[in-house]
């Protein structure tokens, strides 16, 4: 199968959608010629026009206001926060705004928004440009949060997200997007809402989002040199969690290590963690639930410290080695 | 004389406002000014009874700036609002029963019980909602009016905020860029002298918040909040300009709330003789005036028009006082359009 | 002792800072001559002047911002949201800037300012002013959060967040202002980052917030004649989290229940039972961590949906009942 | 004639910025131009060569904005400064080499390495911090005004941001509480024509960023930035203004950066001849050749302040290389005042 980044899937995707739709519309800054921060979109402005690849002002939420209007009134936006960070800018818009005028109108109306947000630490960006915030959104009724972790979910969350008539959170690692895999030419859904497991395995269960999905297969591969199973799971929708594949894994595995970017202390981690200990699978834990998530400090520049700053595969290993050692 | 004639007559002198309407369109937006009046007066008092919970923000003294604003607008242009919204929703075509209904939490509602007076809205009448967040509606009313442009068609989308709301970074950054990309929006700025307590004075160091529209190189006009004439004819200019492509303008309509900011309002920021001084230049008693005097309406047809506004009220809270009230099981409904929460 | 209510108890701390400290201020929307929203600054203006007592213009992001500023060039803000929820509009300086100025730049100044946010439902306000963000404060690194549930705390919290030198976030129950208690008159601190435990018990722990703990109370009062014995903490620091005093009662009880008001995935519950999940404590629990929370929607204006939204006293004992039953 | 009396002679007849200021101090200008121009090319250079990560944004061109900005300043006024921000914190006094090392991600740099270049800042000149976030600066040098004020200090807050800021409503809010609380804060807008790839003219409907400051009642002056005399004559009569409690003032200078925005910018939003014409207008020849023709200094003089500002930096370079790297163990520290974490 054809080989796509990360970049080129969402990008092909937006195509797609914008092709198929024409109430689709893209909404950013610097989305236009400059192609976007992370050259997402490209050559998209070329090919579809100022009107339908927008570069906003600097202003994100006037701009993300203005999305949610024009979802009221009949479009299909899509909006790029040139880094999630400033989505700070716009939580008022996200959160009083699209995530509850279908609601407080009594169902009245949808607001069919999409939301895309590059995040994550690791390009030496410090501490307002590598901010991993997606637990603030899957913590907001009204809201949907993705997180794809690989080129085939990207493209296949994005349209499907597109797709929702209620808005979603788009999350993508500014990390990933160089990233190749294997990406069907057709415009194919991704469900939101459903996890997936990537690896089978008996002795424990990792659920990871993003970048962690990877740095969580690669200690699995290490860890199997050693005689762990490890089960990976990639939770790829943050909200609403798909709460059965990890009670079931969980049920299996007896263990559960959750690996996330974001701060530990209520990052997505602490909602998986709190999720099994009040279900079914609680009577099947055998060992504590571990999480591995971002220290609990704002992201360094320094490259040393920022690799420090959040888990990376031979912590995932350690961890799960001295959880399961002695367990077996 | 016919009274078509008599009507035809006297206007053939007047002003523009009274020119383009007919009597009926005059005749209605005296009844929607009375039906606000009585329908906030009819709020005001079921509250302070302890039928209506939460709070509700009083724009009794703004009727003209609303109606005025409405009067030529059609269904498929939308309007924002504001936490002072009730005005607006009537102005622009919506039921005070269904109101009345949203206020007494009922399934019936306009919101079905959901949203209440900050959150009133009338989507089929192009009422997109009132705002709990103060400048809240300016970017989406910018984002409806580019909606606007891209489905190709002639409406408008007309914001209407606070002198308060003018601070909000939302109000630069909406008014830009509806400047830049040219969108048939209206902005209009009830400047009622105070956001909350906080006179315009000490919130800002230009008089007026049309001063402002200069930064964004887009008309600002300046107009008698109080007269629905002036309100009127500022935004039929404004709407023209904007179904034309000429892009946006800022209307500051003067005027003055007559309540308090909202119930917990002690008044202290304003002196009894402004409020009194302001009584005296009651909206409708001017419209009806002007009416009377120009022959276009008679006194006894004013009175029908108050009698039939009070009885629409009356009718309207009996409507909402039986209405059905929304299951706690139902807590989480419409959170989401499929209905997965 | 001496009565206070709740939003005296924070009238006298503010009083009692300013007078001790030229360098503590007030900010916010009507704090002066309206004497707050909620009436909390009262007279104050009337007393310390209008430059001291400070009302903003409508512009929650760039008063947050001069906030910021000033307790940068050595002032002592204390700023007043008006409802919690408008913290939506200042994220932007409250995240990026003041919780993360003294790391990134390298520990060479701190940000001494204090935020107060009236938060929750319970008034009919609907769901743009009952929102209970407060455990998207607690997710960031750089901010402390606390939550008084007592006239006493809110006194003795609101003096102990002024002398901080860090940005300290003070959520206030809107429902609690006007609920009174013992308050001495004296300038005295309760410590930041310390539960307390309200009542003893020992067959169930209920960590509990703000309106919560009182909730919380009353259920055990009720369970206490079912022979149910409840300990009730109240957290009162949701960061950092004081873990050592949930730990020990759950080693003691085996059984958690943690209760409150924010939407119950990624509430401060989902920290506490991953917490314990993942602590000496798990080997000693008996049974699920049960979490009350928010439920999954906005706060709806009807007075009736408006209760059903969040845990009220009669649900946190049914939820206790049917967790500890049968297995005392 | 001594080099003294020579130097007053040639000065009588020249514009207020060569009496007002001496010798030194206009040596010490060009210097610090040197110093800036100099920083960033061994900056880039360096990032080139992967010696340092993360992303730059250089303000090569915009030398005379920053230095003519900070001139008359005391170690005691603030800056805020921008993602952009090298440049203001040489001109307020910073250390080339201290900031080297902070880019090079060592302990002995401005921020311990924690910040970069985004986050550079120099407390200890005044300078309160770079800031990664467009208009983050705007309402935090507000901020510091008003901590002025109470403090019964007559020093001033000057606020640099660039014109893309200025469509942010942070830009709006801050002007506005400035404006009406009348603080000593200047806001210098230095606009290089685009806001990353988006040009004033797409971003803003109006011609200047200093055409908005009728909005806040303030005096909005336009200058050629390139020009530091221009730069610095604005700055002096805000700064005067402002220590003399008359408020603030919004200072445009216009200028360009040579460079793209940042390292990942590949100038696709520009022409050429656009850049070629703007290196034509080199605002250290510009200064250069007037202190020259002016008889204020020689061209040997330039010579040598030209090597020691290459000296000055080749040496920071090394002081950082051998700077010390922080302790991954540390990488939570600083995060609490108290070390609490
Ligand atoms: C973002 C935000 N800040 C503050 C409030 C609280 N508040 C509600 S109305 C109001 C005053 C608004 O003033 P203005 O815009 O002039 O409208 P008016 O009430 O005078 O109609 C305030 C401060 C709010 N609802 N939203
Ligand atoms: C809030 C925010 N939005 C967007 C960005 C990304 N960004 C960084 S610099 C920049 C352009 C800023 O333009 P301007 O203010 O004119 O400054 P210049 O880069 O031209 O010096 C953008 C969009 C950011 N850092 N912060
Ligand atoms: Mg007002
Ligand atoms: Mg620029």
């Amino acid at each position: 199968m054809r080989e796509l980044s990360y970049a080129q899937a969402v990008q092909e995707a937006l195509a797609q959608a914008m092709e198929a739709d024409s109430r689709v519309f893209l909404m950013g800054e610097d989305i236009g010629v400059y192609g976007g921060a992370f050259q997402v979109t490209g050559d998209l402005v070329h090919r579809f026009g100022e009107d339908r690849v927008m570069d906003t002002p600097i202003a994100e939420l006037g701009a993300a206001g203005v999305a949610v209007g024009a979802a009221l009134a009949g479009c299909r936006p899509v909006f790029e926060f040139q880094f999630s960070d400033f989505a700070t800018l716009a939580m008022e818009q996200i959160v009083n705004q699209a995530a509850k005028i279908r609601f407080m109108l009594g169902g009245k109306v949808s607001v069919p928004l999409v939301m895309r947000f590059p995040a994550g630490s690791g390009t030496g960006a410090a501490a307002q440009h590598s901010q991993s915030l997606d637990a603030w959104f899957a913590h907001v009724p009204g809201l949907k949060v993705v997180q794809p972790s690989t080129p085939h979910d990207a493209k296949g969350l994005l349209l499907a997200a597109i797709d929702d008539p209620d808005p979603v959170m788009v999350f993508e690692h500014k990390l990933l997007y160089k990233t190749k895999g294997d990406v069907p030419e057709e415009a194919y859904r991704v469900p939101i809402g459903k996890a997936v497991v990537r690896r089978e395995g008996r002795h424990v269960t990792i659920v990871a989002t993003a970048i962690m999905v990877h740095r969580a297969l690669e200690a699995a591969e290490v860890l199997k040199g050693e005689g762990i199973e490890a089960e990976v799971i990639d939770l790829r929708t943050l909200r609403p969690l798909d709460t059965q594949t990890i009670i079931d894994s969980v049920k299996k595995t007896s263990r559960l290590v959750c690996v996330y970017e974001g701060v530990k202390t209520l990052g997505i981690g602490a909602e998986i963690s709190a999720m099994i200990a009040e279900s079914e699978a609680f009577d099947y834990l055998d060992a504590p639930i571990v999480r591995l998530g971002g220290v609990e400090a704002p992201i360094p520049y320094n490259p040393v410290l920022e690799k420090a700053a959040v888990p990376q595969s031979d912590g995932i290993v350690a961890s799960v080695r001295s959880l399961v050692t002695g367990r077996i | 004389m016919t009274r078509a004639v008599k009507e035809a007559a006297a206007v053939s002198n007047l002003r523009e406002f009274y020119r383009h309407f007919d009597g009926d369109a005059l005749r209605d937006a005296l009844r929607r000014m009375y039906l606000i009046r009585r329908f906030e007066e009819g709020a005001e008092e079921a509250y302070t009874r302890g039928l209506i919970h939460g709070t509700m923000h009083l724009s009794i003294g703004q009727e003209a700036s609303a109606v005025g604003s409405c009067m030529d607008l059609r269904k498929t242009d939308y309007i924002t609002s504001t936490h002072r919204g009730h005005g607006h929703c009537i102005a622009k075509g919506a039921n005070p029963a269904l109101m009345f209904a949203e206020f007494f939490g009922k399934e019936e509602g306009y919101c079905r019980g959901r949203g209440g007076s900050m959150h009133i809205a009338d989507v089929e009448s192009g009422n997109l909602g009132a705002n709990g967040i103060v400048g809240g509606g300016l970017p989406i009313a910018v984002g409806a009016a580019l909606a606007i442009r891209k489905q190709k068609r002639d409406d408008v989308a007309v914001c209407f905020f606070g002198d308060g709301a003018s601070n909000e970074g939302a109000f630069h950054e909406a008014l830009n860029m509806a400047a830049i990309w040219k969108l048939p929006v209206l902005f209009i700025c009830e400047n009622n002298k105070y956001g909350m307590s906080v006179s315009t004075e000490r919130s800002m160091a230009v008089r007026n918040v049309a001063d402002r529209a200069s930064a964004y190189n887009m008309p600002g006009e300046i107009v008698d909040g109080n007269r629905i004439e002036d309100v009127s004819e500022a935004v039929m200019r404004a709407t023209a300009r904007a179904r034309n492509g000429e892009g946006p303008t800022l209307i500051e309509t003067k005027t003055y709330r007559i309540r308090g900011h909202s119930k917990s309002d002690r008044n202290r920021y304003r002196t009894r003789e402004e409020i009194e001084e302001w009584k005296t230049r009651d909206p409708i008693g001017h419209f009806e005036a002007n009416l009377e005097t120009f022959g276009i309406l008679g006194k006894d047809e004013v009175e029908a028009i108050r009698l039939a506004a009070e009885a629409e009220i009356a009718a309207g809270i009996e409507f909402a006082r039986n209405g059905t009230d929304p299951s706690p099981a139902e807590v989480a409904r419409d959170v989401y359009t499929g209905g997965a929460s």
